[in-house]
């Protein structure tokens, strides 16, 4: 069969009828519904032996073809007397199959037409990194222009407003915020000073640090260690930064 | 004030440098000029361009003006980015946004109506390129959302405006050319006169 | 074999289009020319450029050519990315920022979990505008990462250190507040029911 062979795909159940009717050859103003009908479905029949899922679409056209062959297949009714005279338009039941071929087509047409519209625009080029390139001789931009501090606040108002609104609990939210213990700090600060031996200056080890309750439990944790011997504490002069140190030595002996 | 030789230099970075394409009254506006002597220079670059030995082409796209390397460049300009041409859109976008295109504003399901398919994909496929957005909501039940081409759009056809799409009755006539056979189609049209 | 004046155009579209410098010998392999005439092309464009009403300038740059809008039209060109560029952040980014203010250091979950929807892109355009910043990992299953704010946040806002925010006993305050508003209206609809 030549769809094995060559099996195409299709955009939809138009596509198919159209493929159809071009390849026979036929009028679509007078389509033999029979014939088509018999490939539409052979085409199917195909897609589900090769096991390619056959969209809902496609059958649903199948149930319009056979119904529009068996209403071909009904005789005409006869005409009343009287209004023989008078044309009465009868509705061909292929007619509104027609139409919408004709339609969908009209779109492939103008489809193909903007195809070539774009192949015809890649003939020229346009540049597209500018910005990057030119950036660095800009004066430096302030990605918060026009932010102020009060629409920062006024913006995380709202979040916590929607908390509120949406009916979530303060304890979920603090859930996740999970407080530092001083047990937890004192670990931290530990391992921070094993990785500076050097020192690490006070201030900086409260630094990032913006709620009051982790700067106190930081304190109490640094006082702690101080006072077990782990940490020790040293500034050379009135005003001069503390610096603080790991206490190797008490670390091994304990370890 | 800037002197003309100045306006014309300030104008020809501004185009290089830009990534889309400006309008005569964004670049009035950036270069504190009038519209008209913007667009005076603007024209007579044009001209300057179209001479054989240069390389860059200043064309009207989408409303504005945007400066593009000549075709004779490109297939090099390929090469050097080891390219040849553009993937471009499958058949479903394409045939999607050649609906939208003619039909705008447009629901999802009138498109689906034309096209016999679902159409989401492709839908989807053209709003991620920016060649489409939602331009509003069709009143009615559900109120759907309706769809219309964008800037962009005019930009990868380039064309100047939608008016420069030929008419969709000029493919009408090519579809029923492919569609119906010739005699077939007067025989039938007497029938149907008659 | 390529005509002079084709040469140039097509140079110069090849300049146009390139995002680095380019050496002559790459520019002559692409042409199929050799690197004696492009240099010698070059060499003239060069000089055409420095015309007063001209716009580019041909600059040698890490060893290659490239292409530049001349200085005079750079402010222009600032004052155009300005305007129509990423000024100002968006709702999401905002939002996310100001968690990341008062609740830093805190994860991407974390985030999310406090404004109820995915944060990626937020987060993704505060890191890339240098707002906030990775400062280290959290402990714990798949150890995520920590963000926190740079000392460029500090600087666009003026503030000298974190701890000149606004305090948010503030705002939870304000929620309770309005937490226990709406406890008293739906209290009262109760009542008006009953």
């Amino acid at each position: 069969m030549a769809y094995v062979v060559r099996l195409e795909i299709f955009e939809g159940p138009l596509d198919l009828l159209m493929h159809l009717i071009e390849k026979n050859q036929v009028d679509i103003y007078d389509i033999p519904i029979a014939q088509i009908t018999a490939q539409y479905l052979e085409y199917l029949e195909t897609l589900e032996k090769l096991d390619l899922e056959v969209a809902s679409e496609f059958l649903v056209m199948a149930a319009r073809l056979l119904a529009i062959k068996a209403a071909m297949l009904l005789p005409r009714p006869t005409r009343p007397e009287g209004e023989a005279g008078e044309e009465m338009e009868e509705e061909d039941p292929r007619q509104e199959l027609v139409r919408r071929l004709l339609e969908y087509k009209k779109f492939k047409e103008a489809a193909h037409y903007l195809q070539r519209l774009h192949r015809e625009e890649e003939r020229y080029w346009a540049r597209s990194n500018s910005r990057e390139m030119y950036e660095p001789f800009f004066q430096e931009e302030n990605p918060l222009a026009g932010v102020s501090l009060f629409s920062l606040v006024d913006a995380l108002r709202q979040v916590l407003q929607r908390i509120v609104d949406e009916g979530r609990t303060e304890e979920e939210i603090t859930l996740v915020r999970d407080e530092v213990t001083v047990r937890d700090k004192m670990r931290e600060i530990m391992a921070r000073l094993f990785l500076r031996p050097e020192g690490l200056c006070f201030t900086d080890l409260f630094g990032g640090q913006t709620r009051r309750s982790e700067v106190v439990v930081t304190f109490l944790a640094l006082l702690e260690l101080i006072k077990m011997g782990r940490v020790r504490a040293y500034q050379e002069g009135i005003f001069a930064p503390i610096i603080l140190y790991a206490r190797m030595e008490k670390v091994r002996r304990e370890g | 004030m800037l002197f003309p030789e100045d306006l014309r230099a300030i104008l020809e970075g501004i185009l290089f440098a830009a990534q889309e394409p400006l309008e005569v009254k964004d670049l009035a506006r950036l270069v504190e000029c009038s519209e008209e002597e913007v667009a005076a220079v603007l024209a007579k670059m044009e001209k300057e361009y179209e001479q054989p030995g240069r390389g860059l082409t200043l064309r009207r796209v989408a409303g504005g003006y945007q400066l593009f390397a000549k075709p004779l460049a490109v297939p090099y300009i390929e090469k050097m980015y080891r390219r040849n041409g553009s993937s471009g859109l499958s058949r479903a976008a394409l045939e999607t946004l050649a609906i939208i295109a003619y039909r705008q504003p447009i629901t999802r399901s009138e498109i689906e109506f034309i096209r016999g398919v679902k159409s989401d994909r492709a839908i989807a496929t053209l709003l991620e390129k920016k060649l489409i957005q939602e331009v509003g909501r069709k009143e009615g039940v559900g109120r759907p959302v309706l769809f219309g081409t964008t800037k962009e759009f005019l930009r990868y056809f380039g064309l100047e405006d939608l008016s420069q799409l030929p008419p969709l009755e000029e493919f009408a006539q090519a579809a029923e050319a492919s569609l119906a056979k010739e005699n077939a189609v007067e025989e039938n049209e007497g029938k149907r006169e008659s």
